[in-house]
């Protein structure tokens, strides 16, 4: 199998989509320019014309409700934001017409429609281009949200999206898109709320999702070292939320630590913890922990920004107090040249 | 039949006026129990505009849209349903009078977030376009949703891809208890603000049914010839309280005499006497219309009060589609 | 002390802030109109001029910018929604500016609003006038959260939050106007958060906020006549939350029942129940549990509407299975002829 | 001094050019670490109107506000650390380019969300207009902001409440990559949609200074004297990308020959030629400015590399005021 990017993996799905069902439309700022929203829309335009395939002026609350209306009346638009920030100017037609539409109708209209947020993060993005706010659309019935953390996923739970006749909310982080992994070419699906196994382990149990599932990969590589066996749960869709995979690791490794993409007070991290305590409490050894982005907006310097997003190293914190186990963190994560608001460049999977 | 159109246009205001005063006549008996935002007054506007359109056209609306529903051929029986929350309403008691819909009959939704079905409704017409449907769709909105950012952002999408599209704004000067001055600028316009982008627009009386009728005539021609949308601004006048069964003039929110004024341009009398005048009806005829009308009511109410209730199962239903 | 509507109360508050300080408005939809929001605003343009005390035009976002810029030249705002809905309009204004502007410039300039949103609730309101929301704005460093449960509270913490220099999130329940409380007629503040034990019991800890402390407070009244002692704490306000009072009163009673008045995944629940496990969770002795809104949403007929709401029996159902004492609910809550879709007029207060 | 005003024009559009061509220079440095978005070749908009504010009179800006930042008299050493992200900056490194803010000077903020400072400049000329202050708050904005609700929204409520508001639309045709044929329909002016909510409007050239500069001095006349808002739209263009340090014409998004086109009416080099043939300054004089803001360039920038970062606890101060 070829190793791809996300990047790329996106813009298979997307191609894939386009190809495969005439009703597929793609919209958002930016699709058909030169830099194609990341590389994930390039030459798309090109290929299905700009009737299915277009820009759109910077209205993004009315947008939204466009391609609900649109949705409506045969098609399956795909809505693209560069950073999840621009979405909260549409929240109404999200999060009170798309989301409740089905519902409000006793079933006899819905709206297939996706919508693709980019999560930004490093190089000095600042407070209103760094947000995450998963845990936002998750807590709506009405909508699914999916967060693929690598190439595999992004293709066959964005094709799964675009297929799904219910209003999904796709997250994409930023240092995912130049990660690689093998893709077939052709299209497939990856089912969504079926969370991955991303690693075993028997010590403890890392949930996470997004971009955060690299760096508990990268933590349970290290402690591996150390004879600590860290299971590694990607939850690949944050509603509908796998729940069984969750407290099936829980119930083995009994301990828990939540790996949060955002940030932690009424966020992931606090729904995976209740899930579990309210589950499987008696299996816990334990108090679970949660870690997150500091509880703050976000800095734009690199001074501040570097202890702003937590790491590997965090992880590796937690978990070490967690077993009682004594490890010299500065050894088992050496201190690098690699500036920390930039994607790592060894982030380069298949993971 | 002779005359047909005109009578069609007669018979539509005056049986949403009935089915309206009797849902604010029952409304006391607390069996229809959600809010209900009667258009009594303003039905030329429902009626004049979606008597041109086609079964197959969409019409959209909002919190105030019983008159539009049924201008649109849209069940009653379903709709009385729905505002007491059974389960033959139109959305099975799940929406309630804010959120009416006929698919059938081509009502595709309404909702009480104002503003809100404005890009939704562009949306739908664009995708006829796309389809190369020869429908159009009509959204009702108020002078209110056009101090909403989303009613511009519609009206540019909808100018730059010129979809099928008829606005239809029904200035009734007020939002709620506020009147137009203190949320609007005395300079702006509403039809102004439309024709700015663009768009083509019409202006008019919204109780001259005759006058709603011709000028939907001449939009719909203009929309379906050049491919573009517009939009119409008709002035009406709400008679009773913005939410709920009663009067309110006595709130003194509105200008002494305002409301008696419009009373007696009520769009069905004056329409009634013209009609009556030019022979196109008779009062017989008429009498008969009341009474077709009123045992359609009853049957309807009965229909609605002796449905039942849906079952608890229906609460976890329709969260999502599989 | 006078008794007094919990709607009296804001009234009040507000008459005192306009009292007090001539910098504060209040701005919004209907608040000078013969309804005056539920009463909360009437007669407050008389008193104080319409240029002080106004209505305004349908452009919830406009105008949730404006109040930020007038509360950075001088001003101190009160914005008021007669639906929580209404302000998802204005969720770009209100998360990525007023909540992070102090944050954006370093400290030099911060926004002293309050935005007042009722939560709609009964009497059919459907599915786009029924949400609670709260989690969402307390997931937003930046923002406070005030959510009062009786018009002592009320008026205290409506005074602070107009007092505070940070933009503050205020949520009345609209089933809480009607209710009594001893409240003095003088300005006082209720600091905010400051959780309050609203009950003291051993046997198990409710937590709770807003109208859901009303249930929990009835549910600890009818089990109390079974041997059943109830602790419930009302949160007052959910960002800051006062982590101490809920570890004190659980760490005591060692179990925990969270009464929600919104969705329970990703909300206000799921974060007590993660602080609580988290912190202590060698002292809890069975899983905790959560209630709240059914997941769905708000259906308009009273049929169903009946059920998505959480009451008193559905708590007292949770606390005698998490004691193993078999209580007969029924007789407990007998079945009563008030209909469900209205407030209960035997919640009248004081509490 | 003579012909003082005509000198500062050109003095503060040259030190803007050059301070951005610095940053565009240095840039690859990787030491401002954050995006950037550099306003070469719109100049002319910034210094022709802010030239007219009192210190006091309030500036807002949004992504692309280094210009508007410094014609309104904001301090270059602040600016330059907040780029390169020092506890020295005039938002401590917390804002970066896209959050610049200098209180002392009347500049109040700018954030990168497209058209979210538009009402908050409303109500920040509302507060000057309740105190009966007579500042005036002007606000930048690009023709893509015109496109998001919140626009009209804004321009709704300084028309119903006359604040004393100067809204400055440069249309420099793009946003990002994006023509405004991809995004507004061919009808539509900016200004118009302005005129429609009843506000005065002008149009004119927004690479000539001397148009702008006088064109300002009107409009403040006008807001001054008759208690109302206005409207300027000035066409211009930018020559580097949208964002970034570096041009992208290459990239073939808009029409071959229209950025030469633009840079052949560059507004620095067009306003010289018309200041030295009017003999208002000279070529020595001309190259002692040039050194003259080559040095304070070249300190700026010093100061900003020799300064600290922020210690660590500053990354959890100013959530909240106590
Ligand atoms: C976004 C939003 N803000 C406020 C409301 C409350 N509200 C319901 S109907 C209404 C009046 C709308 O006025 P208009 O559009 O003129 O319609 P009319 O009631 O006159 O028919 C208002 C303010 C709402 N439903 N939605
Ligand atoms: C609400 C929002 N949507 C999208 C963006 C992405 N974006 C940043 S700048 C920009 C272009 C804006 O164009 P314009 O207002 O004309 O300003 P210009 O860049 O031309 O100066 C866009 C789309 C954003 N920052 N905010
Ligand atoms: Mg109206
Ligand atoms: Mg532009």
């Amino acid at each position: 199998m070829r190793e791809i990017k996300y990047s790329e993996a996106i813009l298979e799905a997307t191609d894939f989509s386009l190809e495969n069902d005439p009703s597929v439309l793609v919209v958002g700022l930016g699709v058909p320019d030169p830099k194609g929203i990341f590389g994930t829309t390039s030459g798309l335009q090109e290929k299905y014309g700009e009737h299915r395939v277009m820009d759109m002026p910077l209205s993004e609350n009315g947008m939204t409700g466009i391609i609900t209306g649109v949705s409506l009346n045969g098609f399956r638009p795909i809505l693209t934001h560069q950073r999840v920030e621009f979405a909260l100017l549409s929240i109404e037609q999200i999060v009170n017409q798309a989301a409740k539409w089905f519902y409000m109708n006793a079933g006899q209209q819905n709206v297939p429609i996706v919508i693709r947020l980019i999560i930004g993060r490093g190089w000095g993005q600042g407070p209103q281009h760094a947000q995450s706010l998963e845990s936002w659309f998750a807590h709506i019935p009405g909508l699914k949200v999916v967060m693929p953390s690598n190439s595999y996923d992004a293709k066959g739970l964005l094709i799964s999206s675009v297929e799904d006749d219910n209003p999904v909310i796709f997250l994409e982080h930023r240092w995912l898109h130049n990660t690689f992994d093998n893709v077939p070419s052709e299209g497939y699906r990856v089912p969504i709320g079926e969370a991955r196994l991303a690693r075993k382990g028997s010590d403890v149990t890392i949930v996470s999702h997004s971009y955060m599932v690299l760096e508990s990969l990268r933590c349970a590589d290290v402690l591996a070292e150390h004879g600590i066996s860290v299971e590694v749960v990607d939850l690949r869709s944050i509603r509908p939320l796998d729940s069984k995979t969750v407290l099936n690791s829980v119930s083995k490794t009994k301990r828990l630590v939540v790996a949060d993409n955002g940030w932690m007070h009424f966020g992931v991290s606090s729904e995976i913890i209740s899930i579990v305590t309210e589950n499987i409490f008696d299996k816990l050894i334990c108090a679970p922990v949660r870690i997150g982005m500091n509880d703050s907006p976000s800095p734009s310097t690199r001074a501040l920004a570097n202890h702003y997003y937590p790491r590997a190293k965090n992880i590796a914190e937690v978990i070490s107090k967690m077993l009682d186990k004594t490890v010299d963190l500065n050894i088992l994560f050496p201190k690098t040249d690699i500036p920390l608001d930039v994607p790592d460049p060894s982030f380069r999977g298949p993971f | 039949m002779l005359n047909k159109f005109e009578k069609n246009l007669y018979y539509a205001m005056l049986r949403i006026r009935m089915v309206e005063e009797r849902i604010a006549e029952l409304y006391s008996e607390q069996e229809m129990r959600c809010p209900v935002h009667l258009s009594i007054g303003q039905e030329a506007v429902a009626v004049g505009v979606c008597e041109h359109l086609q079964k197959n056209d969409i019409v959209m609306s909002a919190h105030r849209a019983h008159a539009h529903y049924l201008a649109k051929g849209g069940d009653l029986k379903a709709m009385l349903a729905e505002l007491y929350g059974k389960s033959t309403g139109c959305a099975k008691g799940k929406g309630g009078s804010m959120h009416l819909i006929d698919l059938e009959n081509g009502f595709f939704a309404a909702v009480p977030i104002v503003g809100s079905t404005i890009p939704i409704a562009v949306g739908v017409a664009w995708a006829f376009k796309m389809k190369k449907s020869t429908n159009i769709v009509t959204v009702f909105l108020g002078d209110g949703a056009t101090e909403e950012g989303v009613f511009f952002e519609s009206l540019d999408f909808a100018s730059l891809k010129n979809v099928p599209i008829l606005f239809v704004c029904e200035n009734n000067f007020y939002s709620v208890y506020s009147n137009l001055k203190v949320r609007q600028a005395p300079q702006r316009k509403i039809s102004v603000l439309a024709e700015s982008h663009g768009i083509k627009t019409f202006t008019g009386d919204g109780n001259d049914v005759q006058q709603v009728s011709k000028m939907t005539r001449e939009a719909i021609k203009f929309i379906k010839n050049m491919n573009k949308p517009v939009f119409i601004e008709l002035e009406t006048f709400r008679w009773l309280e913005h939410c709920g069964p009663n009067g309110d003039d006595e709130l003194g929110y509105r200008e002494v005499g305002e409301l008696e004024k419009w009373i007696k341009k009520c769009p069905i009398e004056s329409y009634k006497n013209t009609i009556i005048e030019k022979s196109i009806v008779t009062e017989t005829e008429i009498t008969q219309m009341i009474e077709n009308i009123s045992s359609e009511i009853n049957d309807s109410f009965n229909f609605a009060k002796e449905s039942v209730f849906p079952k608890l199962e229906l609460l976890n239903q329709h969260i999502y589609k599989d």
